[in-house]
């Protein structure tokens, strides 16, 4: 329980700061190496709230496979001495103004979201929610290869087009002719 | 009667202009002549036929126990505005309109013969006797009129012959303007008329004369006794109509036509500015005559005005010296003298007068005589103008010897205006008179003053014409009397100025057929020749010979005479509220308003979108983030208005 | 005091904001796909956290997020493709260089 | 399990097989067998369309409700067919110019898959489909847009886009998860309907709402969602703005209205009628005001579709049978109208380069027959009678004022006072081609078969679906048979 | 459907806009015989109608509509293809068949692009006709935005001077006019049924069921009455006007001013007073103020401009706004004066239109500073200046005098102050007429010889006569015989004055 709590201010901790720190670093790929513990600790998120698999599979692809794929990018197009100069300051200063309002609104939408008050005026604690049956791998192997209500071959049969098409487009675009 | 006859009056000249303005380019000059002066013959012997059938043969149609009748001889449908309200056009005859259709058939008969021989150098020849054609037509369809609507057409198409004649000289910017001016004013007075009629036949949802003033007191009661600023409603009808008189009768304000129509061919003068267009609003008043009878009011009015135009007019005769215009001006003055006489008249029996209907008669008896004589007087200047090319007294003088006949003719016709016993003038005038000293005393004494004035300016006019001193161009280019064309018309008329008056004229016009036996009343007769006869004397002591009284006349009222000279400024005034006023003032205004203000609103429109297109687009500035910030804020603001607006 | 839901959301939500400012404050593409995986990262979270703490009983969410996984593999590996691209074509990865369309 | 469900797919496993062919046949003939592709193709497609139309619908939904093709849906499909196969007909010519042609199978492959996320979107029942049908719609378009590698513009074009698309998705996924927050737990559009009642309005919802409107707005370009279409129109090849501005927009409006209608309609008066009122609004107005200073002609062309958008959009502030019918009739005149015009700037631009508004002056003079179809593009774009335009103009008009409202009232007089504008930057080109007094530019050209072809059916569409009612009557028929929409509150 | 009479009216333009397709394009003889068949076969079907009509009238066929057919069009919205005719609209289609036949003529040798001129040209036809035969609302208002969009490139392309920009504010403005249109039209579709009863589009089933709201009557009357009033050229949307015709080309100026110019006080008295009587009556009141500034404000308009067309375009202005403002009295005689205008003025604003063509043809100029004496010069177009001024102007015999009259008659009826006020000041313009015409007349044709250049040039040719002959026939045909007409639309009026009466 304390150990629950301990770990999500750690982990939250790193999303914020580290968030934060991947926009505003001048050096693109440290920027990567950010996003990289953003990532890794919403897979964190992810384990403490019981979806290992879904946590293994933001490891593997995201920390994995994109990031891979952003520090090739970032050493392809790098150039030495690229020191980005900061933007100019009213351009930043909206974008503070987007992100704060945009903040604001969603904390506000999140914080009287029906739900949260009408079931009895409580709120699932994280041990409460997890009280439930464990998702196990089978669970979701069924899941991704059903056809009925709450099941997912459609959509898994479909991404596997998008992400076909996804490397003709990615192969298109990268022919040098 | 059948209706043959009347719609062959009316046909024949329709047809003549159709013919020879259609058909005029491809004839020569002298086919045109004849047809034109075929037609008019035969047109004129019908109308005697017509006219005398109406007045002898004791038809019952025409005369129940020697009352003389309103006949209507056709009466067809023309445009019908509401089932009651139809327009008809129809051939009225009684008293006035047979009078009428002799007259005019009779001076036009002239002038198609006079503008023969007058007209011979002319270009636009046939185009000339088509436009007199239409003219006939349109006068003869006038007083034929069994309806004020159909009379209003006529009336119109008599405005728009007027005008294609003043401007016949159309190479002529003066009589470009002139023209223009003649239309444009008598149209502003029909403008009147068109109201009166709208007011007048909204009561009495009908346009007919013989409805209307059979029964005029009918006329009132329908009116409801409805009034508008002050005055009954029928006062202000009956007065609006009189205003369309006004202005085909030039009198006072609406004069300023006249005297510039004599840009017109002279034989035309004659005819329209002279015997008969312009004596419309006479015939319109007579027309009316029960129904003016009903409002007094309006019958005052009708006094007022004629009194003041016959002076105004007689004094402004004195000074002018385009001869054309002095006729002119003497036309306005007795037009003005037969305005008053109608004014004076009663349909009804007042106390103790016998007259009360006299007037009518009267001024029915002078606009006959007046016709003959001042359409003499008028071909005989265009006599005098064919002879010597100019308008103007002081290129003439001491004419008598070169051309007898014009001469002789023109003092005829001079005697007759200034009412000399025994031409014609000096019985209808005597008669007039009698009638205007009857209602009261003041208008028998200015009248007189006037026709005393008529005389005087009659005749300083033939002095300085035949006699005063010669000019000496004329022996460069000696006048003489005009071809036979001209001289017989002249002879004619000059002879029926000496007889006319004799014709029983009560016995065949009053207001209400009944006849009425004409009788010289001594002391008028007597006060007025008086007058006349003063008058030409002094006129004969001042103008006969060269001498330098006249000059010495004019010095000593130099502000009096200037003023006549310049017809008491009427025209300047009229330019002025024309041209710097209206023109100038509103519809300058108007157009200036309607480029840069409405335009400008509707052009704005398209500016301003325009400016606004242009002033968006930096919204699409070419960073994508910016796009993104765009999208960013685009969608929270969706959320956050819609969340205001809902709480 | 016991974990619910808001307190992973808040996080959540930073995220999301941060890469709403990196998109429009960075010049690099490559830093602007940084921020957007932030975003993308954030919302994927955002259904784990509805799963586990509103509807424990189904996983409609968790499915969801792998699918959003995989969709913003996808994305990322376009927008690297063109990116390179660019690079290869003008010699920069400047966003600011970009702009020769506009108004 | 029952695999037998794949078989109520019929549209998409047709283009999914056409896509293979495609892909089998670009990867195993040699070099010279390649000059086929082009015919193989559009016949293929030509034939499958046929096919679509003939295999009859099913209404029944199936993987538990994930997937419907119901009559409208595949009306809806066709619909998208007929743009798709006039786009290959327009880009035939293209795709055989030097650079192109080594990469024209791309073409067609990314074009198909395009399509088939297209026809996801409209017929998803689910939101996890549907956004892998939107992101299937729209990523490979991105590489499309690359696709003229030797312009820079293309570049440019396709970095805005892909960078905007992303973060919309993000927005959407973003929006996605507040509507699945609120939803009780599953994101079948059935369920999140009934789950929704009257009475339930939260800062949420809205949040959700806008989320999801600016996110499948971005597809529309709807204002302020828009800015991205300017520049990625006049960068990407023109076959491809025409596919972007016609078909896939096309196919967005569906999804648009079934989420809106079907899955938000609880909420219609409280929430998301105002926002797409603001939206209309913004976006018909925006787009004519940028549209008429544009002398790009695809640049043009895209404000012109930013315009076009809020038209379409009405039809779901009408939501209703008519509405929707109403907006399906639309976005077809729409794509032979609108494809109409960019052939002929393809063309244009194929054989002399010139894009500009100003180079189509006196074009009437040397290609008189072009400069009269693009006369009709433009009036049917701009709703002029007796073109199909104004029929679609005065449908959806009248659609949207069904309900009496005076603030609809108000939004139709808005969107009509918008057309005079639109109105005017249309007749700008058909002055240009006619009035101008100028020497043309563009010299007397030959066109080609499929342009031929193509030309011809965007012509015959303007002229006659609009004075053929059966068209209109067809889909009035396919979504009232199986369209029940909820009752709007 | 082929065997309606009425039908014919649309598909004779169209044949003959497919006749046109297959001329070459400078094969002038072509497309000349083509117009004059196309034109001449209108005529004939027009003047057929007319004495097939007063034939069934006579045998006392009394519905409000004769020739109806109905075809179903789009069945989801109840649209119809439904035309009719009453009296009025046989008279304009009349009327149009006579202009568009006068315009084939003044347009004998039109250059450029002679094919486009009247392919354009019969399109325009197409809706014109098609809007009078129509009594449907919906395929009204599609022939009439039909006729207004050639007008684009007529002007455009044919057009003279500022012709870019006059083309586009005449198209932007009208379409302007025909969006409010729409907004009405869909407010009485929407409403044109009580509740529960199938909605319809066709206007005598609207004006039979009378069941649009009280309250939404009065804004579907200003959306429509407005629609229609800026083709009408009311004060203060007229500015399309003057630009307009002034750059248009001479067929295209008299088919606008002629027929064109119609289509909208036939719309407002059909559609916004005829099915929204109650409104009628309680807001006439702004448009007669409007339409009464119409009358004199065009009028004192015209007096100072300098330029023939501009002074035409002002007098249409004066003469159409009179249209409307007699409509608007509301009661028979003067809403069959405003008919009578409507053709008088078409027919006289023609003939000013083709005349105006056919001397700046020969003089390069419309300036009426720059022209002078041209009667000697060209006394045959001088004559019939003359003629069509005088109609103008209104004097009897001629077309304006029968009209004007029954307008100010009919508007008399009304007897409040305020309604007579304003009759007496649009009476008044009838005298600011005369005075710009007389204006145009003595500058233009009278007077001495301006410029010695034009002493060289020559009088009207055959096709000009022929043209010109036409137009004036009818125009003293209506001022002579009036009557025949006048039963005719009076008839015709009846329900709608019926309609307004019971609305009260």
């Amino acid at each position: 329980m304390v150990g629950n709590i301990i770990l999500y201010f750690v982990v939250a901790l790193v999303i914020v700061i580290f968030s934060f720190m991947a926009i505003r670093t001048d050096k693109i790929l440290r920027a990567a190496t950010y996003l990289l513990f953003v990532l890794l600790g919403s897979a964190v998120f992810y384990f403490q709230m019981g979806y290992q698999f879904l946590g293994a599979v933001q490891i593997a692809v995201y920390a994995g496979g994109i990031m891979v794929l952003f520090v090739f990018a970032i050493l392809l197009t790098h150039k030495p001495n690229d020191k980005a100069a900061p933007m100019e300051s009213h351009r930043r200063i909206a974008g503070a103004v987007a992100a704060g309002i945009g903040t604001a609104l969603l904390l506000y939408a999140l914080f009287t979201m029906p739900m949260v008050c009408s079931s009895n005026g409580t709120m699932l604690s994280l041990g409460e929610a997890l009280s439930g049956d464990q998702i196990t791998m089978k669970m979701i192997g069924e899941a991704f290869t059903g056809t009925n209500r709450f099941q997912y071959l459609l959509p898994f049969e479909a991404v596997s087009v998008l992400l076909l098409a996804s490397i003709i487009g990615g192969v298109t675009v990268g022919r040098k002719r | 009667m059948g209706i043959t006859l009347p719609i062959l009056i009316l046909c024949l000249p329709l047809f003549m202009f159709l013919l020879l303005g259609i058909g005029g380019v491809k004839m020569s000059r002298k086919v045109a002549g004849i047809l034109g002066i075929l037609g008019m013959g035969t047109t004129m012997t019908l109308a005697y036929i017509v006219a005398f059938t109406y007045f002898f043969s004791g038809n019952p149609e025409f005369i129940i126990d020697g009352v003389r009748q309103q006949y209507q001889v056709f009466d067809v449908t023309w445009l019908a505005f509401t089932p009651k309200l139809v327009v008809n056009l129809g051939f009225l005859l009684d008293p006035i309109s047979a009078m009428m259709l002799v007259v005019i058939t009779t001076i036009s008969f002239m002038v198609h013969l006079y503008s023969w021989g007058y007209m011979e150098h002319e270009g636009g020849f046939q185009r000339y006797y088509a436009f007199l054609s239409l003219f006939s037509f349109s006068m003869l369809g006038l007083v034929v009129a069994t309806n004020i609507f159909q009379m209003y057409i006529f009336w119109e198409l008599v405005g728009v012959s007027s005008f294609l004649l003043i401007g016949f000289f159309y190479r002529l910017p003066s009589a470009v303007s002139a023209s223009k001016k003649a239309f444009i004013v008598t149209r502003f007075a029909d403008l009147g008329f068109l109201l009166g009629i709208l007011t007048l036949s909204y009561f009495t949802d009908t346009f007919n004369f013989v409805s209307m003033t059979s029964n005029p007191m009918n006329v009132l009661a329908e009116t409801g006794g409805a009034t508008f600023m002050g005055c009954s409603v029928l006062t202000w009808a009956m007065v609006l109509i009189f205003t369309g008189g006004m202005g085909k009768s030039a009198m006072l304000p609406l004069h300023i036509w006249l005297p510039d129509a004599m840009e017109g061919p002279t034989p035309v003068s004659a005819l329209i500015h002279a015997a008969t267009m312009v004596v419309a609003g006479v015939y319109l008043v007579a027309r009316m005559f029960p129904v003016y009878c009903v409002v007094e009011a309006s019958m005052t009015f009708i006094c007022c005005v004629g009194a003041i135009t016959a002076f105004y007019a007689a004094v402004v005769a004195c000074t002018q010296v385009d001869i054309k215009r002095v006729l002119a001006f003497s036309t306005i003055s007795q037009i003005a003298f037969m305005m008053v006489s109608l004014g004076v008249a009663r349909d009804y029996m007042i106390p103790g007068e016998h007259y009360s209907g006299l007037g009518y008669m009267a001024g029915m008896f002078h606009l006959f005589t007046h016709a003959m004589f001042k359409a003499l007087l008028f071909l005989g200047a265009g006599a005098l103008i064919h002879a010597v090319h100019s308008n103007d007294y002081t290129k003439m003088g001491g004419l008598r010897k070169y051309m007898p006949i014009t001469h002789w003719t023109f003092l005829i016709g001079c005697l007759a205006i200034a009412g000399i016993y025994p031409f014609s003038g000096f019985f209808s005038k005597d008669e007039m008179l009698a009638a205007m000293f009857a209602r009261h005393w003041f208008w028998g004494a200015w009248m007189t003053m006037v026709a005393g004035l008529t005389a005087f300016y009659m005749f300083r006019l033939y002095y300085l014409i035949f006699w005063w001193e010669e000019n000496p161009e004329y022996e460069h280019h000696k006048p003489h009397d005009a071809p036979w064309q001209m001289s017989l018309p002249l002879i004619i008329l000059a002879a029926v100025s000496c007889v006319s008056g004799f014709i029983p004229f009560g016995e065949l016009v009053t207001w209400n057929g009944a006849p009425y036996h004409i009788h010289i009343e001594a002391p008028v007769a007597a006060t007025s020749l008086t007058v006349a006869v003063l008058a030409i004397l002094l006129a004969t002591v001042m103008y006969r010979k060269k001498n330098p009284l006249p000059e010495k006349f004019r010095n000593a009222l130099p502000g009096l005479w200037t003023a006549a000279y310049h017809r008491f400024y009427w025209d300047e005034i009229y330019l002025f509220i024309t041209h710097n006023i209206i023109f100038n003032g509103i519809c300058k205004a108007i157009a200036w308003f309607d480029r840069h203000v409405i335009d400008a609103t509707m052009d704005g429109f398209a500016k301003v979108t325009q400016k606004v297109s242009y002033s968006i687009r930096g919204m699409q500035s070419g960073n994508v983030q910016a796009y993104v910030l765009w999208y960013f804020f685009g969608a929270l603001a969706l959320a956050i208005i819609t969340l205001i607006c809902i709480i | 005091m016991d974990l619910n839901l808001l307190w992973y959301l808040v996080p959540s939500v930073v995220m999301f904001a941060c890469g709403v400012y990196g998109f429009v404050t960075r010049k690099n593409m490559i830093a602007i796909l940084i921020s957007l995986e932030l975003m993308l990262n954030s919302a994927d979270l955002n259904f784990a956290i509805f799963n586990r703490f509103l509807f424990p009983g189904s996983m409609e969410g968790m499915v969801f997020t792998l699918f959003a996984i995989a969709i913003a593999a996808a994305e990322t590996a376009i927008a690297i493709a063109i990116i390179i691209n660019i690079y290869r074509a003008v010699g920069s990865t400047n966003v600011l260089e970009s702009n020769k369309m506009k108004h | 399990m029952d695999y037998s469900q794949f078989g109520a797919m019929m549209p998409e496993l047709i283009i999914l097989g056409i896509f293979l062919l495609v892909f089998l046949f670009d990867t195993f003939t040699p070099d010279n067998g390649k000059k086929f592709l082009t015919p193989f193709t559009t016949v293929l497609f030509l034939l499958g369309t046929v096919a679509i139309w003939i295999v009859p619908g099913c209404s029944e939904s199936v993987f538990g409700g994930m997937y419907v093709d119901s009559p409208a849906c595949k009306a809806m499909k066709c619909i998208l067919n007929v743009g798709v196969f006039i786009c290959m007909l327009e880009a035939a010519k293209w795709v055989e110019t030097d650079m192109v042609i080594i990469r024209k199978g791309e073409f067609y492959e990314l074009l198909l898959v395009t399509l088939f996320g297209m026809y996801l979107m409209i017929s998803a029942r689910h939101f996890l489909l549907f956004i892998i049908g939107l992101e299937s719609a729209s990523l490979p378009i991105a590489a499309l847009v690359a696709f003229n590698k030797h312009k820079y513009e293309s570049h440019e074009a396709a970095i805005k886009y892909i960078l905007t698309a992303v973060f919309s998705s993000a927005i959407l996924l973003m929006g996605l998860s507040f509507v699945y927050a609120l939803s009780g737990g599953s994101l079948y559009f059935s369920d999140i309907a009934a789950s929704f009642n009257g009475g339930m309005m939260s800062t949420m919802l809205l949040v959700a709402l806008a989320f999801v409107l600016a996110g499948i707005g971005f597809k529309l370009s709807l204002v302020p969602f828009h800015l991205w279409t300017g520049d990625v129109y006049q960068g990407a090849p023109t076959a491809v703005t025409a596919y972007l501005s016609v078909v896939s927009k096309g196919a967005a409006a569906f999804a648009f209205f079934v989420i809106f209608v079907q899955v938000f309609g609880q909420v219609y008066s409280q929430a998301w009628e105002w926002m797409l009122y603001a939206v209309i609004i913004a976006t018909i107005t925006v787009g004519n005001l940028f549209a008429m200073r544009q002398k790009n002609m695809k640049r043009f062309m895209a404000f012109s579709s930013v315009s076009q958008a809020g038209y379409i959009m009405l039809g779901v502030m009408a939501a209703d049978t008519l509405g929707l019918a109403s907006m399906m009739f639309y976005i077809l005149v729409y794509v032979v109208s609108n494809l109409g015009a960019f052939a002929i700037i393809s063309m244009i631009e194929d054989r002399t380069g010139l894009v500009s508004m100003d180079d189509y002056k006196g074009l009437h003079k040397t290609n008189p027959y072009i400069a009269v179809a693009m006369t009709l593009a433009m009036f049917s774009l701009a709703g002029i009678p007796p073109f199909a335009g104004f029929f679609s103009k005065i449908l959806i008009f009248t659609s949207v004022t069904g309900s009496n409202s005076m603030a609809l009232y108000m939004l139709v007089l808005i969107a009509l006072i918008n057309t005079i504008i639109s109105l005017y930057y249309y007749l700008l080109v058909v002055k240009a081609m006619w009035i101008s007094a100028d020497e043309p530019k563009i010299q007397s050209f030959g066109t080609g078969a499929c342009e031929k072809v193509a030309l011809t059916l965007c012509v015959g569409g303007i002229l006659l679906l609009g004075l053929v009612s059966c068209v209109y009557q067809w889909l009035v028929n396919v979504v009232g048979e199986t369209f029940i929409l909820p009752g709007l509150n | 459907m082929f065997g309606n009479i009425l039908i014919w009216f649309v598909i004779i333009p169209i044949l003959m806009m497919a006749g046109l397709g297959l001329c070459r394009n400078n094969g002038m003889g072509a497309i000349r015989a083509v117009m004059v068949v196309g034109s001449t076969a209108l005529l004939a079907l027009a003047i057929w109608l007319c004495v097939d009509f007063l034939g069934l009238r006579a045998a006392g066929i009394d519905d409000e509509m004769l020739y109806r057919g109905s075809w179903m069009w789009y069945a989801p919205l109840n649209i119809h293809l439904a035309v009719g005719v009453d009296g009025i609209s046989v008279l304009m289609l009349l009327l149009s068949a006579i202009i568009v036949f006068a315009g084939t003529f003044a347009s004998w040798k039109i250059n450029p692009l002679p094919k486009n001129f009247f392919l354009w040209f019969a399109l325009l036809s197409t809706g014109v006709f098609g809007f009078f035969i129509s009594i449907d609302m919906f395929t009204m208002f599609m022939f009439y935005e039909v006729a207004l969009i050639p007008m684009y490139l007529l002007i455009g392309v044919w057009g003279t001077g500022r012709k870019e920009y006059s083309a586009m504010k005449l198209t932007l403005m009208l379409m302007g006019g025909s969006a409010f249109l729409m907004l009405g039209l869909l407010g009485i579709y929407w409403h044109s049924a009580p509740e529960g009863g199938e909605l319809t589009w066709n206007i005598l089933e609207i004006a039979h069921n009378n069941a649009v709201d009280p309250t939404w009557q009065n804004l579907l009357f200003c959306f429509t009455f407005v629609g229609f009033g800026v083709l009408g050229a009311m004060f203060p949307f007229h500015t399309w006007s003057p630009d307009g015709h002034a750059c248009a080309p001479t067929a295209v100026s008299m088919l606008h001013a002629g027929v064109l110019m119609k289509l909208g006080g036939y719309g407002c008295f059909r559609i916004a007073i005829y099915l929204l009587p109650q409104a009628a009556n309680e807001l006439a009141w702004i448009f007669i103020i409007l339409t009464g500034i119409s009358v004199v404000y065009g009028a004192f308009s015209a007096c100072v401009q300098t330029d023939l067309k501009y002074i035409n375009a002002y007098s249409s202005v004066s003469h159409c706004g009179m249209v409307l403002f007699a409509l608007l009295m509301l009661n028979t005689t003067a809403m069959t004066g405003a008919i009578l205008q409507m053709l008088s003025h078409g027919l006289m604003t023609a003939l000013f239109f083709a005349l105006i063509g056919m001397i700046y043809g020969r003089t390069h100029t419309r300036d009426i500073r720059q022209m002078g004496g041209l009667m000697q010069i060209m006394p045959y177009l001088g004559v019939c200046y003359m003629i069509a001024g005088f109609a103008s102007l209104g004097l009897p015999g001629l077309s304006g005098f029968v009209a004007e009259m029954t307008i100010f008659f009919g508007a008399w009826e009304d007897v409040d102050f305020f309604h007579r006020a304003f009759v007496v000041a649009a009476t008044c313009s009838i005298v600011i007429t005369a005075v710009y015409i007389l204006r145009v007349v003595g500058k233009l044709l009278l007077g001495p010889v301006y410029d010695q250049h034009h002493l060289q040039l020559t009088d009207a040719t055959w096709f000009e006569r022929f043209s010109t002959v036409t137009l004036i026939i009818c125009i003293a045909g209506i001022g002579c015989f009036p009557n025949w007409i006048n039963e005719t639309i009076q008839h015709s009026f009846l329900p709608i004055v019926k309609a307004l009466q019971t609305a009260i």
